[in-house]
Formats: structure tokens, C-alpha cells, sequence
């Protein structure tokens, strides 16, 4: 079976999008060379670097995308979107309302989001939960090569504006691109089967709000998004020595939550611990608890999530981001 | 297209805002309510020149330019008053007007029309070689970063945009020279656009510049930006408090004076000196808008239009009769089933 | 005893902190106009009108604190923020994180916000919950005229960055600036309480993170900010004639928590309520379901939020804003 | 201060980016790692004339500038280490170094530095007359709106700013003229406040510019905006992909051209007009990077100053010595207790 690199696989994804559908454009600040495979083979019409003006070119997007075309806006990480944050708060996100439903923008914001490199707390946020409280938004978040493809083509078929959030540490060539491809000397805890895996020969879309149970266990139910999945799903196998029997489930996408899966799953374990990256107040983690309340499912709740600021040293910073320890810990005090 | 028929559409506009004028007066539109009246010159002269396919974005004032571009009165009119069957099903509202069929879209928030035209002008270049897109803005808004950004990346990207700056001296009750350093010629230029300016009371001058501008973006040779300035007659907004002082002082002014004094007057603050300062910069304020242009008929360019058409004053009484007609048949045609 | 329109009072809580400290300085757009009694009073030093560039000034205003001064920044409304959320999310929120806790910006922001008077639904947010997931915001939100006084000074002398949100139907000057000043034939639901009332003589500051009981009632617990607080005291009035007691919870300030609070209430009634005007998903009301349940108290949960764009129609606004009609119905149902 | 203080200084910074890539070398600094290499005459004529109470907003370049401006450089390495006693006590790390003594601050957010500039300058007019506030930034950062703004409201507030931009002409891997419209100069002016310009790489130049437009700061004539030139020896970072094919193509060159060149000649996709127009671009930025500045030693600022002080070998021959030992006795202090 064919196999891919996480990032590989989303702009081989995008090559086949472009290639079947010529409003498929592709911006952002230097993306002639971050994407000159796509450049080399679609050209700069259809492949274009922007000046560092997140506000103008992601609005840019918005309206490029109300008038017909299906851009993706890259940002160079999610972090950046501070400073255009309002093209999606009050234009993307509201067109369809404001219309009456008679007017859409389909676009696809795609940014390298997440930590656990060391670049600091103003380049290592995940803030998927954060976007996702702005109705009209849809937020992905894959976690291997293979969803990384299909949702990618899922977000360009989609007809409002859509986040695809690509992790950094399971992006090779972004990490590579951040330095570490010029020494041999440093080691991120990079999970193999998220950053490598195999890949359909063609990519189909995935329908979006559809999560994947990727481990059953009766015990508890483990949900999580992005390399919490993998986090998640190491603990489970420890847990599962100590006698505990962890459900995985990878959201995939964070708006719309897939909750007849997150239902299931805790129904039958009774019990639910949120793994997320992102900040723990006001976010997915507490989305999640009110969400299978309001089903009147019967359940025992813990979130092991990123609770501050990230900090620059890496020891520390594998503290406050979620570990495989600290899911163990939280299922286990969870558990009795 | 000759003075009459861009009468028509100014003053056609005028007589639509005043007919909005009135279902605000009578509490029918709820909240905020920005006119165009003052700018029509500007609006028509542009508008004027867009055919199917080109596109427009506009800011919180967008009655004026949407009606010009075709849009139907009495689905604005339904929109503004909220009603399912307006324009936007009664979800946008006045400074969220949209229709996907003119590929016009209207904001609130101040600069976003320059990302939106830049965008516009993108899909224009891709999918509809020849047409172009204009946005329309205020001289406060060209302090927003996303509109200068917006201005260089049209620039760099050589795409068919009219940046089309109405200046009206005021943001709300903030002078905007005050706070808007150089000179905006400068500033567009060293943005890498062209710049033209134009008497945005004038609208064959308006028509013409915006013509030349807008053939160039045709023709791909880029984007330029037209300096008009114009005059908001009804000041920022319907019932605009500055307004309301001058127009109503007895019944306004001691609203503000009395506690304006007390506070001045209160110990514990500034020396007289700040406290005098302070107090200038309220009545200047004040004082400013009672001798500003607002006030003054000259600078309204529908009639500015209609005197020049003066000479055929039976023609335009006729022009004026069917323009009311048409105008109060809308409103009653949106009324439908209002009770009154 | 002396009594304040709701903007009066914290304009007179400013003015006796800008009285006692030469180091509170205010700016923002049309300031001079709407700050007018300040202004005469402190001089234009002190009180400061900006061009429309909130990146600009907000980003100052966090670097002005950060070198000595106490800024008060005002947004003409909080849905502005869009355009310089990269000031609070980069910078202010981050800066005592990044130093070591070296460093710290007092600064407080101060922004109208919520709707109920037909802005439509880019100038209608409430966005507290959303800026709460942000580690290092404090985010305040005043239900009354005494409360709003007591909290602005209790921000001035908070160290760190505070959003102070001033809800447009308790601000009789807003809403009149804003037209309705010019006709006497728009009503707004304006909470009478809310908007006038009784304050002390001298402002003294409130402990931030501390929520005010307005009513005890043993069957369920509503939990509300600004607006919200009185539609749910309006609504508890109902449910009484129907037999319900409820306790109606006003949080002040959306982060920090009052857990404690919430704790105490809960854990008597059983039943939370959330009645909360910002955005249902990955918010304030979710945060409320995970911080009761991770204290392991046994309750039902229900909630009645905004759950989509803010429609401009004055009727469909009604029903998507957080009304007693709808607070009564999830009570009940939440009940039997 | 003389030339020779000014090559201390540069030489010192210099020698602690050094030690600096030596650490990111070993691994001890995991992530990104940009440094002032190249810069450092236009940080040193600028820097040199800050006294206490002047504050300094600084971009994701932050070690040459606080080393320069006298912070401590084995908090500052500590800091890059992640160690508790570091500058930050480890938690701001390389692009957020911090130091309130100094009213120092860094910002890993293109253009940031501009409204941190401003309002480090307003709390000086109130609280410090006389004092000023310095931002460096780069010319990718002049199309980011929030330094736009930021230029503008120095020249309305009439703040004691000085912006300085260190042109290097790229941002990253984009050459930053292809996307920037107008001439910078034009921009600033068009935004109020007065341009200069300095050859970035001569330290006595700069100095003399930027002490001009102190002076006129301190004496509470407004701000400036200095444009100077310089080339980053070590690209934009540590590491950086453009540069290491360069340097070693044979290693390097393959892991790009191979799938490149499989995509350029894969079914379906772009005419091969279209497509040898996307390769022509990927090639220019790899050709203009070997045929740029930064391999070329005359364009180093602090070979310059040591060829100028050439005459008195020993004492230059004595000076390069004591920062050796100056940087690595930090070094070494700096490791202590770290397994090499
Ligand atoms: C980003 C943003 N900031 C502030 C506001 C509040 N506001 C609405 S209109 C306006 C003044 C705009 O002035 P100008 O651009 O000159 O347009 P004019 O009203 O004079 O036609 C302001 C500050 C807003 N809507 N959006
Ligand atoms: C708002 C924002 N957008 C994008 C980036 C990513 N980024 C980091 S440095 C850089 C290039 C900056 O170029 P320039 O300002 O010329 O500084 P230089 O690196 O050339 O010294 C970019 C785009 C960022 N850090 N912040
Ligand atoms: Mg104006
Ligand atoms: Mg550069």
C-alpha cells in the first residue's frame, strides 16, 4: 500500500484538487517555496506568495472565495491569526447568516498549529477550541496522512470557510524547514504512525463531523484531536497493562463535533477524559463534558489539556502540553 | 451616460434614504442607521461605470451604492425593516447588506472593503477577465491597517481595483486630520498605486476620473485610488448627536452642558490649564460642526445636479414627480401589512 | 443613598482613580466626545482620542502598561477586537508568562459589548467567553451600576491585562449616542435594575473572581453574566409562581472562576443552568459543565446560550438571545 | 563614542551569536533560532546612544540588541537554554527575551514592534520626558498593518520614536521588493513622520543618523524613521533551507530537486508555460541567494570597522582577544552543570 508524509499527503490532496478544479488557488507568505512542488506543476496563477498582510490576504480569501474561486489561505501558524483574526470573526464566519443563506465562502484556512518543539508559547498554540466558538466556522484537525489527505479534500468540497489545522510535529518538512534538517543534534517526541502512513491511491473526501474510534476499551473513553490522538493512544496501551481498557476516540473534527460517536463511546465506559492541546479553560475540553450532560449520559469527567501560556524550556514544556504520564495519571484517578 | 440620468440615480438614492429616514423616525428600523446622503455624487459617478460581473464592496453606508447598482428598493427596504423576504431575509441588516447577484457585499467594520475589493479583483483576474472591483471607504478608514495592506497587495498583484476614499473631514466626532499624519496622495503612492483626486461634489468630475481609473483596471493595467470629498448631510449616523445639539440646542444642549460643567468644575483632577484644554476640545467639537459643510446647501450635489439641469425645469419636475412615485410605491409596496 | 446610571458610574470610578493616580491615562476612538466629563476635568494629557487603528493602540496600550502608566483602552465595541486580537492573545496575554513572571501590563480594556437593540450580528457579540480561553486574560463582566464602578477599579489595580465589558442595553449613553437619543419611538428590554442604581459614595475596589448571589432558591441554580443576570431573575420570578426556587448566580468576572461559589450552589440545588449570551459552543457555558463535574458533585445541566450568528431582525434576535421564555422552558424541563 | 567602542560592541555581539549557533548546533536550543549576524552595525549605532529610561522594542533578532544594550549575556544564554535562572527563567525563550530593567522587549509577531515602540514612547512622555523609545523591525515587517498604524500614530501623538528597519531585502525565503509597492520613503512620509536612510553597514553612519533623530526625539520633535541596508550572513535562521543548499548542494540539492522535479513533470496540472514560470521562480530565489549579499564578505559591518582600525593591529589583535574570553568565560559559566 501506498504510503505518505503527513504533509506530503495534504498537498498531494490539494495536487488533486487542483488538478480536477481550476478555481482551486493556493496563497500565502512564502508558499512559492514551501509549495513549489505545486508551484512547478500549476504555476504562479495558481500558486502565489503574499506579503506579510495576514489581514488584507486572508480577507482577501473570503471575498476570492465569495466571487467564485476556492482558495486555501495559508497562514505560517495558527498563532498569526491574532492579527487577522477579524476576516474570520466577523466576515467568513457570518456571510451565510448575514445572506439569509443565499451566499457562502468557500474557503480553507490552512495553518501549521501545535508544540512540543520548543519554539515558545507565540508559536506553539493549538486554539482549535478557541475557533470553534465562532458559529459558522468548521475546524479540522487530522492526525495521519491519510485524514490529512481526505480531509483536506473534504474542506475543499465544503461551501463555507474552513480551518485545517496541521500539526507541526507531524509535519516533516515544516519542522525541517524550522531548522532541525541543519543538524543531526535534536529529537522531538514525533509519533511515527501520525507523521508517516499509508495513503489511498486516489483521495475521496471524508464526510466532516466524523470522528474515528481508533482503539475500543471498556474502561474509559479517551477523545482528543491532533497528536493528543497519539498521546492518547500510547497511554491506552500502558493503562491496558495496569488492567485499564481505554476507548480512543480521534474527533478529527472539532466543529461540528461528531456526537453520536462521543456519545456511544461514553455511554458504554461511563467515563470520559478529554485529551487537548489547547488551552483547557472555556474550550473543547469543557464543550465535551456539557455536550454529553445535555444527553443525560450518566459519567465521570477529567481533561488533561494545556492550562497556561507554553513555556519556552523544553522539560517544562513537556509538562503543560499533555503527556502520556499525565493521561495516565488523570485515568487512573478518573478510574477510582 | 449623460447628467440627467446620473441625476436620476442621485437623486433616486436621496429620496430612498429619505424614505428610510422615516421608518427610522417612526422606530420601524431599530438601531444604528448610516445614510449615504451627501455622497451620492461619489456613488453615482463611480457606479455608474460597473457592468455584470464587476463588484463592489462597501462599508456601513450602503443604501446609496446598492440601490445605484440595481439593487431592488422595496428588498432593501423589507431587509432594513427586518422582514423574511428582504434582501438578506432580514439577518444582515443596514450595514450588512448583501447580494451575491451584484457581487456586492457591505461591512461594518471599518477597512474591511479593502481585503473584500482585493479578494473581489482576485476572482475577477481568474474568472472574469475585463471586470474589476471597487471599494468604497471612508478617509478615517485609511488609518486601518488592513485597508493600507490592502492597497499595497492590489499593487503587487496588479489587480483591477478602484479604491474609492469618500472623504467627509469626520470619523463619528473625530476630525480625522487630526489623527491622520502626511498627506494620503503620499501615503497611496508609497503604497504603489495611483492616485487621482476629484470633486466628489461634481459627479460628471467623479464619472470621469473613476472612468479613466476603471478603464485602466480593465485593461490590466492596475489599481488606482480616487480621493473624493463630500459632505454627510445627516451627519454619522440617523439622530447623530452632534447634529441634534445644533439643530435642537434647548432641548440638547443642557443634556451635555450641565454635567460637562459639574465635572469641570469638580475637585480633584487637572489645572484649570488641562481643564481649559479639555474644554476647548469639546466645544471646538461642537462649534466645528455648526460651521462645517454639513450646514450648507452648496455642498449637496443633488442639487448642485439640479440646478445645472435647471434650464429644462419641466423635464426635471416630471423626472423629480416619477422619482417620488416610484420611491413611495416601494415603501408602501415593503409596508404591505405593517400595521401604521 | 446616591444613585448612577450604569456608563456614569464607571465613568465616576475612573475619574476617582485617575484622581488618585496620575498614571491612569484613557484613549481610544472618539474618547474626548464620549469621555466629554473626563475630559474637561483631567485635560487632553489624560484622555486621548485615537485614529481608527485599534492594532495600533491596543498594542500600545499593553507597551504603556508595561513601562509604567495604567491605560484604560476603550473599543468601540467589542466585536472590533477581530483586527487587534494579536495585542491580547501575543502580547498582553503572554508577557508575565514569558518573563518569568518578571514583567507584568496593568492595563484594562474597556469595550461595549452584547446586544438586544438590532445592530446585527457584527455588532452585537459578547465574545467573553472566548477571550477567557486565553491563559493570562481577567474578563469582567458588571450586571449593575455598582458592580461596574467597584470592578473598573478593581481592574485599574489589578497587575495584569483585564477586558472590562460594558453590556450596550445597561448603557443609557450608548444606546442614546448610538440614535436612539434622536426619537422617542424605539424601546429596547432594558433591565431597570441594571441600569440604574444605587452606588456608595466612595468607590472602593471588588476582589476580582468573587460571584454576588441575587437570590437563593434550593431546586436549581442559574449562572449568568451582565444581561443574562437579570433575564434570569426575571425568569426565577416566573418559575416561583410555578413552584420553582431558584438561586440566580452572578459570576462579575467570567475568569477568574468563583468556583467556590459555584460549588456551594450546585452542590445544594443539584440543577445548573447556564444562561449565557456568548456563542453555546466552546465557551463559558461548557467551562461551567467541566469545572462542577471535575469536582465530582452530582448535577443536572442545561443550558440557554446564543447559538448562532445574531440575526438583525428585532424578533428573531429576541429568540436567539438568551429570553425568560426560553430560561423558563430548560428550567422545567431540566426539572421534570 | 568612538569607533573602537562601536567594534566592541559589534564584535562582542558577534562573538556571542557564535557561542549562540554553537549551543543550537549541539542541540541544546531546540526550535527556531534567528540571530543579528549581519546587523549588528545598525543595532551598535543605534543602540549606543540609549541611556536609562529609553526603552527598545525588539523583532524575532533579540540577542544583539539586548546583548548591546547591556543585558547580562549569561542570563541571556541561560535563557536560550531553558534554565530557570535565565533571563526569562526559561519561559520566554529566544524570540520573547524580556528585560523590564531595560524597558527591553522582544516579539516573535512580524511588525509588533511598532505599536510596543509607540506605546513605550507615550509612557515616557508622561512618566520620563526626555527619554525615547527605539523599535527594530525588518522591511517584510512595513506591509504589516499594525507598523503602519504605528507610524502613523507616532506622528499624530507626535511621540519620541525612532523606527528603525534593518533592509535586508528578504523575508525569509521572499524577496521583499516582488511584493512591497511604492518606495518605502514615500510610505513613511505619507504616514507623517520624517524618513532617513544610512548605509547599515557602516556603524559610524548609522550613529550619526540615529543620533540626529534622537536628539530631535529627546527635544520633543516627534519621531523618525531610519531605513538602512544590511545582508543576514546566516540567512534568516540557524539552519536555513536556502542557505544549506548553498553550502552543500551535493547534500542538500537532491532532497528538493527530485520531487520537484517529479511533480514539475506530472500528469495533469498547469500548461508547461505555466509551469516553467513556477520553476523559473523556485530557481531565482536559490540563484539570487548564492549571488546575494549575504556571501560577500564586504557587506560583514564588523570586518568593515576592523579594517578601518587596521592601523593599530595589537591593540585590535588585544581587544578580539578579551571578548574571546569575554564570551567564552560566559559560555562556560552559562554551562555549568550541563553534560557536554
Ligand atoms: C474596526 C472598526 N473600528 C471602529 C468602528 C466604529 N466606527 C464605525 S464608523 C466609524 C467612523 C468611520 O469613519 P470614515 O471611515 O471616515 O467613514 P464615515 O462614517 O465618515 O463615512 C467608526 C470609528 C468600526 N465599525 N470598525
Ligand atoms: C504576523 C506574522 N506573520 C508571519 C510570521 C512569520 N515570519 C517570521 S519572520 C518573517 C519574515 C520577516 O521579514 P523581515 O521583517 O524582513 O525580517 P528579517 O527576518 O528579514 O530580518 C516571517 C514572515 C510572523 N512571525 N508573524
Ligand atoms: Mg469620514
Ligand atoms: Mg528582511
Amino acid at each position: 500500500m501506498k504510503k505518505m508524509y503527513f504533509t506530503e499527503a495534504i498537498d498531494d490532496a490539494i495536487g488533486q484538487a487542483m488538478r480536477n478544479d481550476h478555481r482551486v488557488v493556493l496563497f500565502g507568505e512564502d508558499v512559492p517555496l514551501l509549495r513549489r512542488n505545486l508551484l512547478v506543476r500549476f504555476g504562479p496563477h495558481r500558486v502565489m506568495g503574499t506579503p506579510i498582510s495576514e489581514s488584507a490576504f486572508l480577507g482577501a480569501g473570503v471575498a476570492a472565495a465569495m466571487a467564485g474561486l476556492r482558495p486555501i489561505v495559508e497562514l505560517y501558524m495558527v498563532d498569526f491569526i491574532g492579527v487577522a483574526m477579524d476576516a474570520l470573526l466577523n466576515h467568513a464566519a457570518k456571510l451565510e447568516t448575514f445572506s439569509g443563506g443565499k451566499w457562502t465562502a468557500p474557503l480553507v484556512v490552512r495553518a501549521p498549529c501545535g508544540g512540543g518543539y520548543g519554539d515558545g508559547g507565540q508559536h506553539e498554540q493549538s486554539l482549535w477550541g478557541w475557533l470553534a466558538h465562532i458559529p459558522g466556522l468548521t475546524v479540522l484537525v487530522p492526525s495521519t496522512p491519510a485524514d490529512a489527505g481526505s480531509l483536506m479534500l473534504a474542506a475543499l468540497e465544503h461551501d463555507g470557510p474552513v480551518i485545517f489545522l496541521e500539526h507541526k510535529l507531524l509535519s516533516e518538512s515544516f519542522l525541517e524547514f524550522l531548522g532541525s534538517g541543519g543538524r543531526r543534534t535534536v529529537t522531538y517526541d514525533i509519533p511515527e504512525t501520525g507523521v508517516h502512513g499509508p495513503v489511498p491511491k486516489k483521495w475521496a473526501a471524508l464526510p466532516l463531523g466524523k470522528a474515528a474510534l481508533r482503539r475500543e476499551g471498556g474502561d474509559l473513553t479517551l477523545v482528543s484531536v491532533g497528536v493528543g490522538v497519539h498521546r492518547a493512544l500510547e497511554a491506552a496501551k500502558i493503562l491496558e497493562s495496569e488492567g485499564i481498557k481505554a476507548s480512543v476516540l480521534d474527533l478529527r473534527t472539532v466543529s461540528p463535533l461528531d456526537k453520536t460517536a462521543l456519545y456511544e463511546s461514553v455511554g458504554k465506559t461511563g467515563n470520559l477524559l478529554v485529551v487537548d492541546e489547547d488551552y483547557e479553560g472555556f474550550g473543547l475540553s469543557g464543550e465535551l463534558a456539557a455536550v454529553v450532560m445535555e444527553a443525560g449520559i450518566a459519567f465521570n469527567f477529567a481533561r488533561v489539556c494545556t492550562q497556561s501560556t507554553i513555556p519556552y524550556a523544553r522539560s517544562r514544556e513537556d509538562q503543560i502540553l499533555p503527556n502520556v504520564e499525565r493521561i495516565c495519571t488523570a485515568a487512573i484517578n478518573l478510574l477510582h | 451616460m449623460d447628467l440627467w440620468s446620473l441625476y436620476y440615480l442621485m437623486k433616486k438614492s436621496r429620496q430612498f434614504e429619505a424614505a428610510i429616514t422615516q421608518l427610522w423616525e417612526q422606530g420601524l428600523i431599530s438601531a444604528e442607521m448610516h445614510l449615504g446622503t451627501g455622497e451620492e455624487a461619489i456613488i453615482a459617478g463611480v457606479v455608474s461605470h460597473l457592468v455584470p460581473g464587476d463588484a463592489m464592496a462597501v462599508d456601513h453606508r450602503g443604501s446609496a451604492p446598492f440601490l445605484m447598482r440595481g439593487v431592488d428598493p422595496i428588498s432593501m427596504l423589507k431587509e432594513l425593516l427586518g422582514f423574511e423576504d428582504g434582501l438578506c431575509g432580514g439577518m444582515g441588516g443596514h450595514m450588512h447588506l448583501l447580494s451575491k447577484e451584484h457581487l456586492a457585499a457591505s461591512s461594518g467594520i471599518v477597512g474591511a472593503g479593502g481585503p473584500t475589493a482585493v479578494g473581489f479583483a482576485l476572482a475577477a483576474q481568474h474568472l472574469r477577465p475585463g471586470t474589476i472591483a471597487v471599494a468604497f471607504f471612508g478617509e478615517g478608514a485609511m488609518n486601518q491597517g488592513m485597508l493600507l495592506e490592502s492597497i499595497n497587495m492590489a499593487s503587487v498583484w496588479s489587480l483591477p481595483v478602484l479604491f474609492v476614499c469618500k472623504d467627509d473631514d469626520w470619523s463619528i466626532t473625530t476630525e480625522s486630520k487630526t489623527l491622520t499624519g502626511g498627506e494620503l496622495g503620499e501615503r497611496v503612492r508609497g503604497l504603489g498605486v495611483r492616485y487621482v483626486e476629484s470633486d466628489g461634489m461634481d459627479v460628471e468630475a467623479v464619472r470621469k476620473s473613476a472612468g479613466e481609473a476603471i478603464e485602466r483596471a480593465r485593461a490590466g493595467k492596475g489599481p488606482s485610488f480616487l480621493h473624493t470629498r463630500c459632505v454627510h448631510l445627516e451627519g454619522h449616523l440617523l439622530g447623530f448627536s452632534l447634529l441634534r445639539i445644533i439643530r435642537n440646542p434647548l432641548k440638547e444642549l443642557p443634556k451635555i452642558a450641565v454635567p460637562l460643567t459639574r465635572s469641570f468644575l469638580r475637585l480633584g483632577g487637572g489645572s484649570l490649564r488641562d481643564r481649559l484644554a479639555g474644554m476647548r476640545i469639546v466645544l471646538s467639537r461642537i462649534m466645528d460642526t455648526i460651521y462645517d459643510g454639513r450646514q450648507q446647501a452648496h455642498n449637496d450635489p443633488v442639487l448642485r445636479a439640479r440646478n445645472a439641469l435647471q434650464q429644462d425645469t419641466a423635464r426635471l419636475q416630471e423626472l423629480d414627480r416619477l422619482i417620488e412615485q416610484e420611491i413611495s410605491a416601494a415603501l408602501e409596496a415593503a409596508l404591505v401589512g405593517v400595521a401604521q
